[in-house]
């Protein structure tokens, strides 16, 4: 197989950009046998990475969320695969760079490319190829790449919202603390509980925390000799619950705000549960699992008897600009190419996220001072809630947010 | 008692090094084995004792009796608890361990106290017990010999292989060797298979001895009769009467070969 | 003063985890001179048999606990058997890397076990909080510690007083020879993983015990050991014990004074701080504390 | 000293003769080895026209571990040194030649300086580390100093992290050098020699003319004194030492080659790569070439590429097997006992176990059997 | 007779509170063969190791061509002329007879790593006349048909002889032998006697040898020298040795033992 799929001669005889990933037979397996096929490819993080835990319900909501765009019908005419070009990059800009190169020319756009760096490795061909992508991240450095086809506020935004509103409803008037990945997840976060500690006129700290439970106790140790009011965590779910929990046990008490990737409901039933109970919110994009909009339900719908995850919300939520973006280039000149889609895709106004986010949130076409969507939600830890959380305040965005001049990413890539 | 019925042995599928050996170790005897260098005797005693698989060498014909029983095929533990011995050729000591730590591990089969086997190697070998806390790598060459003989004898085994016990120690020693030999084969008991290169030592107490040449027994006989044997002394009893000074051979001698 | 002690204290603490991990590393090291890069999954597997036990099937923690260990050294065993057996005589260096073979095996099933959420063994009564001299503790952490002192006395006994202890370094040694005086080298093999899986269970179910459970990425803690056994002597259990409790301090140290004291060591160098240690203590020691020295002369 | 004896002459007709000593020592000194190696280089230039470019990447850096794995071969196959740092080395010849061969304009640090000016540097900066280094490897031993060297991976690592604006810390990671070299761009499609060339093809051939040339290198050191002295250092040092080898110096040496190297190595496979950060200079990294070693044959240059191949190779290996099984490849990731990427993953442990279990020997063994088959060809017996 | 290539002065040798040597004194004259006898563990192969370099004495001179060797590494005192072979065989056993003995010409190749990298003129050349060299070794121990052999798989008989064949390759101005002929049989001893005398008659290099086979020592050597517990009991001829009264009862055995008896009895007809 290796050899005979690798034959240059014999490969797809595809390799003009325009027909790639896209083709008049059925797909595999169809839904409507009378429909052409898109192939999307995702590459993701699926076994050994950091990443795997979440990303596999990711891309398993990425499936459930195109086979019920089939089921209704597919798009312009195809039905959309994403199935087949589904591979695994082990959270390495090298594997990452590799597995495209293996898919480039028999995909349309990529459902998924999941990291910073390794999207970045991709980046440049992906341009050459015009392909669009969909990140698996809230990077406010995405607003400012044209290939990249984003969702719901960035992490920088969302670490503005949190202060914001713990000012407000939790009444924190002392040290904001932000603990972050040394990497640019936690940088983004970091930059934007910074700008809003300042514009609340409050003392900010950074600590670059390791990953690792057993690399925390030098987290703890700053908490406890800053004794900060507020932390803002952008760590796994591990570490956040060894440093609250750790911190807690020897007497702090304040206000700790997270976001997606910091929560895991499976932390309940730990030692650490008391204190989070008490103290952990979390900003998000969007509400979470069990949150009641046409998008949730149809995605609980879809994806049937799961253990509830928010990994799937996100998957699911994220591939809405894709889907408008297709179904946008159906209706240009040429209809459904990856040119179309890239024009597309840069020029949509607005998305329908069947309620998860307003439709206006997807706007692409403009400057991302403009457009750029400011809003979060911020949840609070409920024992009932499928995911742990619910939400504790709906969407809004803080005065930081609102007013944050946003020329350039909070965190820059390259 | 110890009897070995046409072996052939196999090094890394294709080196034939045994080619359908026969001897037999009648119960408390001793036997000599002679050979030159390469012959293949301590490929003998390794299949003996089971120690074949290590050396990635294989049985492929052939088998090995101890009493009545087909010992071929077995693994070397479990030979070893069925009463057979055997000092390894060129002193295998442990060398992290001590002395006295080495002659513990010697015993490693036997139930009980070794405490009273363990002072009886001592009074054979008194420079063993004043090294007894030392670290065994570091003894002199003869004194690893010593150790490796002692080790041996602590698991009082029925049948003991011997592959080159006198190698590299001093000619007093070669003599208590040979004495401990007789004295634990007429005490005990114990059958003995020798193989050595100091052929008169091991002629003048076995009372059989076998020649292997090429993986093959060339000559069997007993072993006062070999003793008299004109090629046996040229080639393993080293210059009999008729040779003289090593400083008179200057003539290039081309070695005789039996068979083959 | 007191945040000092209370360093020392948690960094103890850890370190017991280390400790028991170091422990298992060194016991395959006795018996077969190979370092096995499979403890990690040894232990993942072993915190999810406890998971498994007490969360899943309802068994209380120790008995739990018990049972997993049984089933972690069994676990060992069969690794031995099926990937290291084969192996007996080859280089060690093939067998370590056969060993990262088995870890990626282990690791991915386990991973299939865990999916998305981490895995948390409830410890009864865990995070009940002692203080004393103004230090505090949790009874998760006091159980550890004691566990770990059990452990370590009773392998210390067995290997004083039993003759597989001899056997087990005298196969590691020479194999061959070890043969020759009738030890079954591969009963012994197969002792070490089995001691090495039961003490990588304990190691797994208090790591899953902690309040972030076992989750994919737990694997990595056991790599802590490593430098614990170079330390302390990579075939001296004394010396493992020490190694990890002094790898615990001194990155429990690091993470709390570095910091301040020495900022220009960049974030988080408490992560290298064992390393550190270890290059320190091998300048002055070539084989760790308790080390034996390899005997060499011509 | 001794009576000179002339050299014997070779009957006619017996090619398997040398009549020099020169010969004998020859690169390539037997006429088997000669016809199979210009096979294998023929056949590695035909490589590019023939296969897909996701395989040819594959294959291109394959060819660039090579010479990674050809160097640690010099220190731990040849001079026994096992050492796991290689990946420390690698980081450091990668990071060096995106720095001096990077985009000055780029928020990292970069000179955008010429590739033939990056590629040796790389190679240099590594080295010197290496000869630091080195001198600890002369008190230590096996274990301990893979355990050492290992350490020094982490404390690489940290560093990597750290240095931020050389590095682009991690989650960011930066890009590599520009890969150009004598007005050829191998970072896009061109035309080389009047053959229109895609950028992966061009990149196959710059790696392979690059595995060439070290390959020589390596093989020129193994066959020379130098190589035989890590031998001995190897196999018996105080031996060694007692006929005359310096093992301080001889230790140092093959740390340093073997780091010279890496650091090419490093500097032309993350120019290949593009992004790259510091995560990937990790343990596992260090591992994989060890394994490199292993798998093809410790202490031979033709097994260390064999086995770099192998090892590029083989998650794609793993994969298509994977793919032959029907049941599992059906479900790509929930559902199912397992999933098809945990069963490549498994497969690629199982692989590495079966292998190193089936012929432990390595990619080397296998290939002297081969050749010693069809030595007799056509009177194989 | 001019200075004698090696005085040894009052050595003494011990190891963590155990005395291996305790006061050795003796020297080479002129080409001679000086054999070292004595029981096991007596010190002789110390005072190979502590010549070679490998020991360091805590006390005692030791001048090698006229110079102290005392802390001097292993590796320098082989440049400087003394080669030696091993009680246990040392050989590079992956390797193959000829890279055994070119690595006894290491120090004369007089070419550095970076001809060797790239394998020019100098490098080559050099390896050309240094393989030509251990041809002639080759020729010389008759062991032709093992060249290209790894060594380990030789048997033991002709691994002395190449352990023997790489000292020489060093071209020593004092070579020392560790029990050369333990292990073989009488016409293997034979074979190592003859080229021992060939070393000393026709290479005219002088020898220090330890050996327990007493036929061949009483045999060759020109002096010998009978230790006990790391001291020297007496020096002188072979005869004068081996009637020494101490000597026997340390290390030869009682009278009435027939080997013995056999050897006293050959050399004094002799
Ligand atoms: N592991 C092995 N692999 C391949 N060949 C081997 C192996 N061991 C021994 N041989 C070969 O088998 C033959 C017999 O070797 P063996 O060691 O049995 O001889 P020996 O009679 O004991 O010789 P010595 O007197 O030197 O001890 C030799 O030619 C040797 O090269
Ligand atoms: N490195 C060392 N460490 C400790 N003791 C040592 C060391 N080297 C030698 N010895 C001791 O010194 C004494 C003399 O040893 P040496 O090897 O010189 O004896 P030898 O005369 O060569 O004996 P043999 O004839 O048995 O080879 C022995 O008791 C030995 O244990
Ligand atoms: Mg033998
Ligand atoms: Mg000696």
């Amino acid at each position: 197989a290796l050899v005979l799929s690798g034959c240059r001669s014999g490969g797809g005889g595809s390799e003009d950009g325009a027909s790639a990933g896209i083709t008049e037979e059925p797909c595999p397996d169809a839904v409507n046998e009378d429909n052409g096929c898109i192939y999307l490819g995702a590459i993701s993080d699926l076994t050994k990475g950091p990443f795997a835990p979440l990303a596999v319900p990711i891309t398993d909501a990425q499936k459930a969320f195109w086979q019920r765009v089939n089921e209704e019908g597919g798009v312009g005419g195809y039905d959309i695969n994403i199935e087949d070009h589904i591979a695994d990059a082990e959270y390495n800009p090298e594997i990452h760079n590799r597995r495209y190169q293996e898919m480039r020319n028999d995909i349309l756009a990529l459902g998924q490319t999941l990291g910073s760096s390794q999207t970045l490795a991709i980046l440049d061909d992906m341009k050459n190829d015009d392909v669009i992508g969909i990140p698996a991240s809230w990077n406010s450095a995405w607003s400012f790449e044209d290939q990249i086809l984003e969702s719901g506020a960035n992490y920088c935004f969302e670490a503005m919202n949190g202060v914001d509103w713990a000012v407000k409803a939790r009444g924190v008037s002392g040290k904001v603390m932000a603990i972050k990945y040394p990497n640019d997840y936690g940088g983004d976060a970091a930059a934007g509980a910074k700008a809003a500690a300042e514009a609340n006129d409050l003392e900010f700290v950074e600590v670059e925390t390791p990953t690792g439970q057993d690399n925390q106790a030098g987290a703890v140790a700053a908490v406890l000799q800053q004794q900060p009011e507020l932390i803002v965590v952008t760590t796994g779910p591990a570490e956040m619950a060894t440093i609250v929990g750790g911190a807690a046990a020897q007497g702090w008490q304040g206000t700790v705000v997270g976001s997606s990737p910091t929560w895991n409901p499976a932390l309940l039933q730990s030692a650490a549960a008391p204190a989070l109970e008490a103290m952990y919110f979390q900003a998000g994009p969007w509400g979470p699992w069990g949150t009641d909009t046409p998008g949730h339900e149809a995605m609980r719908n879809a994806l049937g008897d799961v253990t509830p995850n928010d990994g799937y919300t996100s998957g699911w939520a994220w591939s809405y600009p894709l889907l408008a973006a297709l179904e946008a280039a159906a209706e240009m000149d040429g209809g459904i190419t990856r040119a179309n889609l890239v024009e597309a895709a840069q020029n949509l106004e607005e998305v329908d996220y069947e309620g998860m986010l307003p439709p206006e949130s997807g706007n692409q076409a403009g400057d991302p001072e403009e457009v750029a969507w400011r809003e979060s939600v911020i949840s609070k830890v409920d024992p009932d809630a499928p995911t742990g959380v619910s939400i504790e305040q709906e969407m809004m965005a803080g005065p930081t947010a609102e007013s944050y001049d946003f020329s350039e990413p909070c965190f820059a890539l390259r | 008692m110890l009897s070995v019925k046409n072996l052939e042995v196999v090094y890394n599928d294709v080196i034939l090094v045994l080619r359908g050996v026969s001897l037999t170790v009648p119960r408390g005897q001793i036997v000599a084995l002679l050979g030159a260098n390469g012959a293949g005797k301590t490929t003998l005693l390794r299949a003996l004792s089971g120690l074949l698989d290590i050396h990635d060498g294989r049985i492929t014909k052939g088998e090995i009796l101890l009493g009545d029983r087909p010992i071929h095929g077995w693994d070397a533990p479990k030979i070893v608890a069925a009463g057979l011995g055997q000092v390894l050729e060129g002193r295998r000591v442990f060398g992290e361990f001590t002395v006295e730590e080495n002659l513990r591990v010697g015993g490693h089969t036997r139930r009980g106290s070794l405490t009273d086997s363990i002072d009886e190697i001592y009074t054979l070998f008194p420079v063993l017990k004043e090294r007894r806390k030392r670290t065994a790598g570091y003894l002199s060459g003869g004194e690893q010999q010593m150790l490796a003989m002692g080790r041996a004898l602590v698991a009082q085994p029925d049948v003991i292989l011997l592959d080159e016990p006198s190698l590299g120690l001093a000619p007093r020693i070669v003599q208590q060797i040979k004495d401990i030999v007789v004295q634990i084969n007429e005490e005990r008991g114990t059958t003995v298979l020798l193989v050595e290169q100091n052929a008169t030592m091991a002629l003048s107490i076995a009372q059989h001895g076998y020649v292997m040449e090429h993986g093959k027994i060339v000559m069997d006989q007993p072993a006062a009769a070999l003793l008299e044997d004109d090629d046996i002394r040229d080639f393993y009893l080293g210059r009999g009467e008729l040779a003289t000074s090593y400083r008179d051979i200057k003539h290039y001698k081309r070695r005789k070969r039996w068979l083959s | 003063m007191n945040q000092f002690a209370q360093a020392i204290l948690n960094g103890f603490s850890q370190g017991a985890i280390y400790a028991l991990l170091a422990l298992g590393y060194v016991m395959i090291y006795k018996a077969t001179h190979v370092i096995s890069f499979a403890q990690p999954a040894l232990m993942v597997c072993g915190g999810l048999f406890s998971y498994h036990l007490t969360a899943q099937i309802g068994l209380p923690f120790w008995p739990g606990l018990l049972l997993a260990m049984i089933l972690g050294a069994l676990l060992g065993m069969a690794v031995e058997r099926l990937a290291l057996r084969p192996m007996v005589g080859k280089p060690v260096f093939t067998l370590a890397i056969i060993t990262i073979g088995v870890d990626i095996v282990l690791r991915i099933a386990a991973n299939r076990y865990m999916g998305a959420n981490p895995r948390i063994v409830t410890f009864p009564d865990g995070s009940r909080q002692y203080e004393f001299l103004g230090l505090s503790i949790t009874h998760q952490r006091v159980a550890l510690i004691a566990v770990t002192a059990i452990t370590v006395v009773a392998l210390v006994m067995f290997f004083r007083y039993a003759k597989a202890g001899l056997a087990m370094r005298a196969t590691a040694l020479n194999q061959e020879t070890a043969l020759a005086q009738g030890i079954r080298v591969g009963a012994i093999f197969a002792l070490a993983w089995a001691i090495a899986g039961g003490l990588a269970t304990i190691a797994g179910t208090f790591v899953a015990a902690g309040s972030a459970g076992m989750e994919q990425n737990t694997w990595i803690i056991a790599l802590k050991a490593l430098p614990a056994i170079i330390i302390g002597g990579l075939d001296s259990l004394p010396g493992a014990v020490i190694g990890g409790l002094a790898v615990g301090i001194v990155e429990s140290l690091t993470a709390v004074y570095q910091p301040d004291v020495a900022p220009f060591l960049g974030a988080n160098f408490a992560l290298v701080a064992p390393y550190a240690l270890m290059f320190l203590v091998l300048l002055v020691r070539p084989y760790g504390l308790f080390g034996t020295r390899e005997v060499e002369r011509v | 000293m001794l009576t000179p004896r002339r050299a014997p002459r070779p009957p006619r007709g017996r090619p398997q003769l040398r009549t020099s000593y020169a010969q004998d020592m020859g690169l390539l000194n037997t006429p088997a080895k000669r016809r199979s190696t210009a096979l294998v280089i023929l056949a590695a230039f035909t490589v590019p026209f023939l296969v897909t470019d996701d395989l040819l990447l594959i294959f291109t850096l394959g060819l660039i571990a090579s010479v990674g794995a050809i160097g640690l071969n010099l220190v731990t196959g040849y001079a026994g040194q096992v050492s796991l740092g290689h990946a420390f080395f690698l980081g450091l010849g990668a990071y060096t030649g995106a720095v001096l061969g990077g985009d000055p304009e780029g928020s990292v640090t970069g000179y955008g300086l010429p590739m033939w000016i990056w590629l040796p540097a790389a190679g240099v900066v590594a080295a010197i580390a290496g000869l630091i280094v080195g001198p600890v490897a002369v008190r230590l031993r096996g274990l301990y100093l893979a355990i050492v060297t290992l350490g020094l991976v982490f404390l690489g690592e940290h560093i990597f992290r750290e240095a931020r604006t050389l590095t682009g810390g991690p989650g960011v990671g930066r890009r590599g050098p520009d890969l150009e070299l004598f007005g050829i761009d191998f970072a896009e499609a061109g035309s080389l020699f009047g053959l229109g060339l895609s950028r992966d093809q061009q990149q196959y051939l710059l790696a392979l003319v690059f595995l060439i040339v070290f390959a020589i290198l390596g093989r020129n050191i193994a066959r020379s004194g130098v190589g035989r002295a890590f031998s001995a250092v190897r196999d018996r040092d105080v031996a060694a030492a007692v006929i005359g080898v310096n093992l301080t110096v001889y230790k140092v040496m093959a740390f340093a080659m073997s780091s010279f190297f890496a650091g090419v190595t490093g500097a032309l496979y993350y120019a290949v790569v593009g992004v790259f950060e510091p995560g990937a200079f990790g343990l596992l990294l260090s591992i994989q070439y060890l394994a490199m070693v292993l798998i093809g044959g410790v202490a031979t240059i033709s097994g260390s590429i064999m086995g770099a191949l192998f090892i590029t190779s083989l998650p794609r290996i793993a994969q298509e097997i994977a793919h032959l099984f029907p049941i599992i490849s059906t479900s790509t990731v929930g559902g199912g006992l397992i999933n098809v990427f945990q069963f490549e993953a498994i497969l690629y442990g199982l692989l590495i176990i079966g292998f190193l279990i089936f012929e432990p020997r390595g990619l080397f063994g296998i290939w002297m059997r081969i050749r010693n088959y069809w030595k007799g060809w056509p009177f194989s017996y | 007779m001019t200075e004698s290539i090696l005085e040894v002065t009052d050595v003494e040798l011990s190891f963590a509170g155990v005395k291996a040597l305790g006061g050795v004194s003796f020297d080479i004259r002129g080409h001679e063969l000086f054999a070292i006898i004595g029981p096991n563990g007596a010190g002789k192969t110390s005072i190979f190791n502590v010549l070679s370099g490998v020991y360091r004495p805590q006390v005692g001179a030791v001048r090698f061509g006229g110079e102290s060797i005392l802390g001097v590494a292993p590796h320098r005192i082989a440049e400087r002329g003394l080669a030696r072979t091993f009680q246990n065989i040392e050989l590079f056993e992956n390797l193959d007879v000829v890279d055994n003995l070119m690595l006894g010409r290491h120090h004369h190749l007089g070419y550095g790593w970076p001809s060797a990298v790239a394998w020019l003129g100098k490098a080559r050349r050099a390896e050309v006349a240094n393989r030509r060299r251990v041809e002639e070794i080759i020729d010389f121990l008759e062991i032709e048909s093992y060249r290209h052999l790894p060594v380990g798989m030789l048997p033991y008989g002709v691994q002395k002889r190449i352990e023997l064949g790489r000292a020489l390759a060093m071209e020593p101005r004092l070579l020392l032998l560790d029990e050369p002929v333990a292990g073989m049989n009488g016409e293997e001893t034979e074979d190592m006697a003859r080229f021992i005398l060939d070393i000393r008659d026709e290479l005219k290099i002088p020898m220090i040898l330890v050996e327990h086979d007493m036929g061949l020592v009483m045999d060759l050597a020109d002096r010998v020298m009978a230790m006990d517990f790391g001291v020297p009991i007496t020096i002188g001829t072979p005869h004068e040795v081996q009637t020494h009264p101490d000597v026997v009862r340390a290390y030869l055995g009682t009278v009435d033992d027939a080997t013995i008896a056999d050897v006293i009895e050959e050399v004094s007809t002799r």
